[in-house]
């Protein structure tokens, strides 16, 4: 079966929408293509994504593993293996050989992670019934686990985790420490901009952390996995803690306080952001040079938070209203452009719905008109509602210049059908086609036409 | 299925390998997806693809956003007969089928560009002023669709540069001897009525010798008339404003309950049309009273009230009881009122005829059955007819404007006989046989109108005359000269395009007539008759604190008696600007100035230099800003009860200033332009001696102070502290005393070069 | 010859995959507290908005005003006249008679309000400078000023205010204390659970005004208009603070200095909050029953608030810092919420993706299809590429079944129209109109043929 073969390549995204330069200096009342519908790199990513979610791979083999089925390996971050037969090596952050499958539950359909740590076995019941609590950790910045369970149908003893999947995220690892980070050549100390830019992400990358950590620390957990390789990228900026609940059901007898392991996030949360902001994985083997660096580079708050973090406060412990009251103009500044970027995503949306009711609009413009069975109905008349819908199609499409020559306006035939589906009562001015007449007529009127006779044609389907 | 075929076995062939037939692919199966009313539409799938989508749209379109949506022609709706909700109209294939509009442009047909700035053109020379400047105006039919309005029907509007309202051109606009009237001002809606009044001779005669008289009431509006007409008439084309008039008219209550002021009145609530047809109803009224207070010597009090009153009595018949009373009812005014279910269009005659004599029913108190019941009126006209007929056109409804847009139904001359309590009317070949039959008809000829000019929405509808100036042209009138008054725009149009009509844009609001027998009566023997009184009153002692001396009779002024004025003015409203969202900054109206004070010193003889007429001005309006520095004027100054100063009306300052001009004075003074425009008197050029251009050098384009001229030439300081208007009468008085001393010399050019 | 069909190929890129994180079991507080800002069906939501803001009322004839058209009255919480032919009272909170207009700028072709105050004459020309500095406030909540200009075509002097337009909003007055308010007929106090979401929509109010005044003051300004009447709900729970500026600009020779305006914005905001939180409109005519009352209905922290935001620190004046710190948990909270509905809004934006592009091809086909000045062209033969185009269009649209009964089949006029969009092999049989001839191509061939067509309309134009 050939067809198999067109699953292996991949989209190509460039064809999808013309390349070609843009036109730049356009005045602002005027728009090409591109601008008109959905900005092709939010399209291009959010397809990506719906490609990531889809993409099996048929020749390998996996089980089905309870209620999920068609898993597709997924540890991309680990170095690729060498020998053409070799084994891909998976991770072990937790003691045991992980793997990561992409599953689809067959009881709601929807696609998720399946976090398997091999050769793990349950002795204590009590430790996975700790994912309970987990379950209802619902923040923006955690990656919610769903389902926790032990399976032997990998042929060992597995337990598997299932969180939420997030299509094409990257770790922070990978983002700011990977081989091809963007991130990677980069010098702060040198560059002004760059430095503010850096700035302004360190602060996201804080508020959004100290978000989660106040909901986890909330729920009488603690988040334990404050690490690069552990925290997702998921959108531009917008980051998620991952793997929560692991550590704390593999190491459930660790003895640990839950005060200690709070206390340990605050810590692993400054280390995290004092080598990104060092731009080096390593920046606490020399502590001191790095926060000298922090000072030297960064205006003096993001130092005292990290060394808030680090050495907690003269007296007591470190508590979520003391680091909050340091970044609180922080979190108002995010807490502000997340409800920026919320009226941008709805405006894209409405504009894609309004698309979507376009394309069923001309659907049935497709439908009604030029039927041949009507062509001889002796109730087409100069007064039908089809005569009038055709009339309408032409002013539409069929406008011309001065000349006659045609003009292809798709704003004005995005203008006219959009105050068709919305049926305004502005009056538009029709002409027959032997140019004898005008009909006046508002789009209401049209709206209602196309209604009456589309049901008729269904009437008779 | 079986072949047969049958042929020669030697000469049957079949090709070893043949071509496949081609047949349509086996039809995939279509995704097994339910597309509901919100599913969304990705779930069918899309193929895999190695080439550009088909639905790609090329980059390098562009396509315009924000067009207003286009607009149906008026006519094509007012056509359209609906069906269905569907209107259906004729196409009168003005573009072809669906032709793009460019909606972008907003330049609307014969709209004319403001001319540039005096200033400006200074700066860039000439060049391009011998460009034909009718071409603007000058619209030509065919580029018209039916409800464009030409050129010259648009609002005008004054432009104000940063060296104030001198700088426009007004020439631009009026290149007759016809005086324009500005706008800008409060209620100046008024303004082609007040023209239609001044070009119907008889009311003209009446008020300028009613204003000659001694009239001092403060209200007078007759008065104005007289003043306004003689400014009208001495400014010869140039342009005036009816700021006093309008100040006055302004100041009546009873105006204002009538509703007749602009100000406050949005723009919906009445039309324009049905204020300067109130206004008309008022005026007339009004005037009439105003003659009655102070009637020209020889005649009767009530004479103008009789040039202008159809006397009527109306007969109200009770329908219960059938008792007859009968009511005088006069009036100034008559509404046209259309027949309403005519079979054909009357002429104007029968309209006419209609209007005066109209039945009516009304519900009403009946004296006798004590009781509101339904009255039949019938109005029956005496045997008095008026020298003016005044008429409002009323065209509102539907039916009067198929009146109106019938071609040529306005009749110049109409003629009327009273007969027998009967009213007959007649025009056109009819009237000229009554004419020789009857010699007691009266004929009416038509002296102008003004008619309400509706643009499209955008466009607040305004209001112009159309009046034949020749009336009021001394001796025979040969051939009449059709005018059209767009506020301060006036030219000369066709009799046509005057007296006919457009609903789309142009009806008639007032229609002037007189009786033939006054046309081009003239009489100007006011001039004579002056009532110079007011010069030579009295100051009253309590306040004669101020070295004002009145003139005695010996000091009667006579033409040529040269006078020195200076005037100060106060702030009534504060400057206006607009910014647009551009940014861009216009002058919209600059502050408002109100007379404050005046100074009025001899210029000849012993007592040179001493002054006669030092008036505060009592200022009933609030004062946003006394420019105390220029002014000299000071909070309280104006009013009555704190100031120290002997207030007079601005009429009383007025009037003197306007005797001493019609005694032929000449007025010495520095920089008087401005001072004669906000006084709101025209002063001819002969009669205006100015400081400012005596010492004028063209080469260095700069007026020079008064300031500098006093240290320069007289060696004096002044306008150390405030201005002070004596000072500076006196100052300019001297120094053309100096002037003519140079001139004497010869030595004048070259003191001026130094 | 069946290898034809290894040709074929399934409909498999581009297909909808549910995306983002999956709410499953929530409990019900988690929705309310996580949902703040999602309204439960975005479709109709947009839907309505975009009617909204198409609408137009013909009857109403308003004059252009300066770049801006089609002006529409929107002065909807003006008391309904009650006679018949009484003329709309408009309203008169800044002592000038007030409208409001939505309208079309011609020059991005984007909606705004304009709100003309009437008889304002502007004499001072940098009172209206001071919308400058307005226009660079940007945030979320703060409804932002694009112009002022002055303006006479209403036959009137007027001073426009340009702001954004927000479809169907509603401002607090009207749904706190309106006639038809949902919150009319509460009483709050009583019921235990309808506090706790009063209380929760309280905080999110004053997370969001707080956030706009942190911005309006940073940039030297004050808000002036903290007033049921002039604060927008524009989505669920989303405000956004309206008319700034034009106090500043009518006002402007007030002689009040910034920190007594700033100052007053924080007694006006207890205000605001005060009587919400008692749903009376009054409450600040008995402060101290209607404190009490919000003592006794809520928990502490928000009468603290109020005090705060009433009376100010004991010493000094009130300051953002330490009103942020008050509400340090709250802002968190609010920026979760609001993160939430990020993800929320790009699920739904990743399933209408390929709407856009049906609208293109379409209109493609609008553009070539029955264009009548091609109709007596003499090219227009059998076998030209219009007649195919025009077959086609009758096969994807004009399916009937057995009895000649239309079938309206959009998953067959989809399917057809990708397949053509990426022009596949596939081949299809077409049928004269006359029903004498069959035509066979492929979508390739169509879709070349449409190309053809197209460009040579271009061309043309």
């Amino acid at each position: 079966y050939y067809g198999q073969q067109s699953y292996q390549q991949p989209l190509q995204y460039h064809l999808y929408a013309p390349l070609g330069p843009h036109k730049q200096n356009l005045l602002s009342f005027q728009r090409t293509v591109h601008d008109i519908f959905l900005k092709d790199n939010i399209r291009e990513d959010l397809q990506k994504k719906a490609e990531a979610t889809l993409q099996v791979i048929p020749s390998i083999t996996l089980p089905n593993v309870d209620s999920y089925h068609s898993l597709v390996p997924l540890d991309l971050h680990v170095a690729k293996p060498q020998g053409k037969n070799a084994q891909p090596q998976p991770a072990s952050t937790f003691g045991h050989t992980s793997w990561v499958y992409k599953a689809t539950n067959n009881k709601d359909g929807l696609v998720y992670i399946l976090r398997r740590l091999e050769g793990f076995r349950l002795s204590n019941e009590k430790a996975i019934r700790v994912v309970e609590h987990w379950k209802r950790v619902l923040n923006a910045n955690v990656v919610t686990v769903h389902d926790a369970f032990t399976t032997r149908v990998f042929g060992d003893n597995s337990i598997v985790f299932v969180f939420d999947y997030f299509p094409n995220a990257q770790t922070l690892q990978e983002v700011h420490f990977g081989t091809n980070s963007r991130y990677q050549n980069r010098h702060h100390g040198t560059n002004q901009n760059q430095n503010a830019n850096t700035e302004h992400m360190l602060w996201t990358y804080i508020v959004q952390i100290a978000s989660a950590l106040k909901t986890i620390h909330a729920a009488g957990l603690a988040a334990r996995t404050i690490q690069p390789n552990k925290i997702l990228l998921t959108n531009k900026n917008r980051i998620r803690i991952n793997c929560c609940s692991i550590f704390d059901v593999i190491h459930y007898e660790g003895g640990r306080t839950l005060l200690d392991l709070q206390q340990d996030d605050y810590v692993a949360f400054g280390k995290l952001i004092l080598s990104i902001a060092c731009n080096n994985p390593h920046a606490m083997h020399n502590a001191q040079k790095s926060m000298d660096f922090v000072g030297r580079t960064f205006p003096s708050d993001l130092k005292n938070f990290l060394l808030y973090l680090f050495n907690g406060p003269t007296v007591g412990v470190r508590t979520m209203e003391e680091m909050f009251s340091m970044i609180s103009f922080q979190v108002i500044q995010n807490f502000d452009s997340s409800l920026h970027q919320n009226d941008v995503l709805e405006s894209q949306l409405s504009k894609e719905l309004e698309n979507a009711r376009l394309v069923r609009l001309l659907c049935k413009f497709g439908f009604i008109n030029e039927r041949p069975e009507f062509a001889h109905d002796h109730k087409w008349s100069e007064t039908g509602d089809r005569y009038l819908i055709m009339l309408f199609r032409d002013y539409v499409f069929h406008q011309v210049d001065e000349n006659g020559n045609p003009v292809l306006d798709l704003v004005h035939v995005l203008t006219c059908l959009n105050k068709l589906d919305a049926g305004t009562d502005e009056k538009i001015m029709l002409v027959s086609r032997d140019e004898q007449n005008c009909l006046i007529v508002t789009f209401r009127e049209l709206k209602r036409a196309i209604e009456a006779s589309f049901s008729e044609l269904q009437k008779r389907g | 299925a079986i072949l047969q075929l049958w042929g020669k076995p030697d000469k049957i062939r079949f090709t070893e390998l043949s071509n496949p037939v081609e047949w349509a692919s086996v039809p995939s199966q279509p995704p097994n997806v339910d597309l509901r009313e919100d599913s969304p539409l990705s779930l069918v799938g899309m193929p895999y693809y190695r080439e550009q989508l088909l639905s790609a749209w090329p980059s390098h379109l562009v396509f315009e956003v924000g067009k207003p949506p286009p607009k149906i022609d008026s006519d094509i709706l007012a056509k359209q007969k609906l069906h269905d909700y569907v209107g259906y109209a004729p196409n009168p294939r003005r573009t072809r089928r669906y032709q793009v509009e460019s909606t972008k442009v907003q330049e609307k047909p014969g709209q004319v560009q403001a001319p540039r700035f005096r200033s400006e053109k200074a700066l860039q020379g000439e060049s391009d002023d011998r460009i034909d400047e009718n071409t603007p105006w000058s619209a030509v039919a065919g580029e018209l669709r039916p409800f464009d309005v030409p050129a010259m029907y648009h609002k005008v509007e004054i432009k104000y540069s940063r060296f104030g309202v001198d700088d426009f051109d007004f020439e631009f606009y009026n290149k007759t001897n016809y005086s324009g009237l500005e706008t800008h001002i409060t209620n100046s809606y008024s303004n082609p009525l007040l023209q239609l009044l001044k070009f119907t001779p008889m009311i003209k005669n009446y008020a300028l010798h009613h204003t000659a008289r001694n009239c001092l009431t403060e209200t007078c509006l007759l008065c104005e008339l007289g003043f306004l007409f003689d400014m009208l008439d001495k400014a010869n084309g140039q342009n005036c404003q009816a700021t006093n008039f309008l100040k006055t008219f302004s100041s009546i209550s009873q105006a204002s309950a009538m509703g007749l002021f602009e100000e406050g009145m949005p723009r919906s609530n009445q039309s324009l049309t049905g204020m300067i047809q109130s206004l008309n109803r008022f005026l007339m009224e009004k005037i009439a009273t105003d003659f009655k207070s102070c009637p020209i010597e020889g005649r009767d009090e009530s004479d103008m009230e009789n040039a202008l009153i159809t006397s009527s009595m109306t007969c109200i018949k009770c329908s219960n009881c059938g008792t007859e009373t009968m009511r005088p009812s006069n009036s100034f005014v008559r509404e046209l009122a259309y027949p309403k279910k005519a079979k054909s269009l009357g002429s104007f005659s029968t309209v006419l005829k209609h209007s005066i004599e109209r039945d009516g029913q009304t519900r009403g108190w009946c004296d006798k059955c004590r009781r509101y019941l339904s009255l039949t009126t019938k109005k029956v006209v005496q045997d008095v007819q008026p020298k003016v007929l005044m008429f409002n056109a009323a065209a509102i409804s539907p039916e009067s404007k198929m009146y109106w847009a019938e071609k040529n139904w306005l009749p110049r001359e109409i003629g009327i006989v009273v007969q027998d309590k009967k009213f007959l009317c007649y025009q056109g070949t009819e009237l000229n046989k009554v004419k020789e039959r009857n010699p007691n008809v009266v004929v009416y000829e038509l002296v102008g109108l003004v008619a309400e000019i509706t643009g499209d929405q955008d466009t607040p509808p305004h209001l112009v005359g159309l009046i034949d100036v020749s009336f009021t042209n001394p001796g025979e009138r040969k051939e009449s000269s059709w005018h059209l008054f767009n506020d301060f725009l006036v030219r000369p149009v066709s009799q046509e395009e005057a007296m006919n009509f457009a609903p789309a844009w142009k009806l008639p609001s007032v229609l002037c007539f007189q009786q033939k027998s006054e046309s081009n009566v003239v009489d100007n023997s006011w001039t004579e008759r002056l009532d110079t009184g007011l010069l030579f009153k009295e100051i009253p002692l309590a306040l004669m604190n101020t070295t004002c001396r009145t003139l005695s009779i010996q000091e009667n002024p006579t033409p040529g008696t040269v006078v020195a004025i200076d005037a100060e003015f106060v702030a009534l409203q504060k400057e206006e600007i607009e910014v647009k969202a551009d940014g861009t900054r216009e002058m919209i109206r600059p502050s408002r100035l109100s007379l404050a004070r005046v100074s009025v010193l001899r210029g000849n003889g012993e007592a040179e230099g001493v002054p006669f007429i030092d008036d505060y001005i009592h200022t009933k309006e609030p004062v946003v800003d006394y420019l105390t520095l220029f002014s000299g004027i000071e909070p309280g100054d104006l009013d009555p009860m704190q100031s120290r100063h002997a207030l007079v009306s601005l009429k009383v300052a007025y009037k003197k200033l306007w005797i001493l001009l019609n005694l032929g004075c000449i007025f010495v003074g520095h920089g008087l332009l401005k001072d004669f425009r906000i006084i709101n008197i025209h002063v001819p050029k002969e009669q205006v001696i100015d400081t400012v251009n005596i010492y004028f050098k063209p080469s260095r384009q700069r007026k020079l102070s008064l300031r500098f001229l006093a240290y320069y030439f007289l060696r004096q300081n002044i306008q150390t502290g405030n201005h002070d208007s004596i000072e500076d009468a006196n100052t300019a008085l001297r120094l053309y005393k100096k002037y003519l001393e140079f001139e004497d010399a010869g030595i004048f050019e070259q003191m001026l070069n130094n």
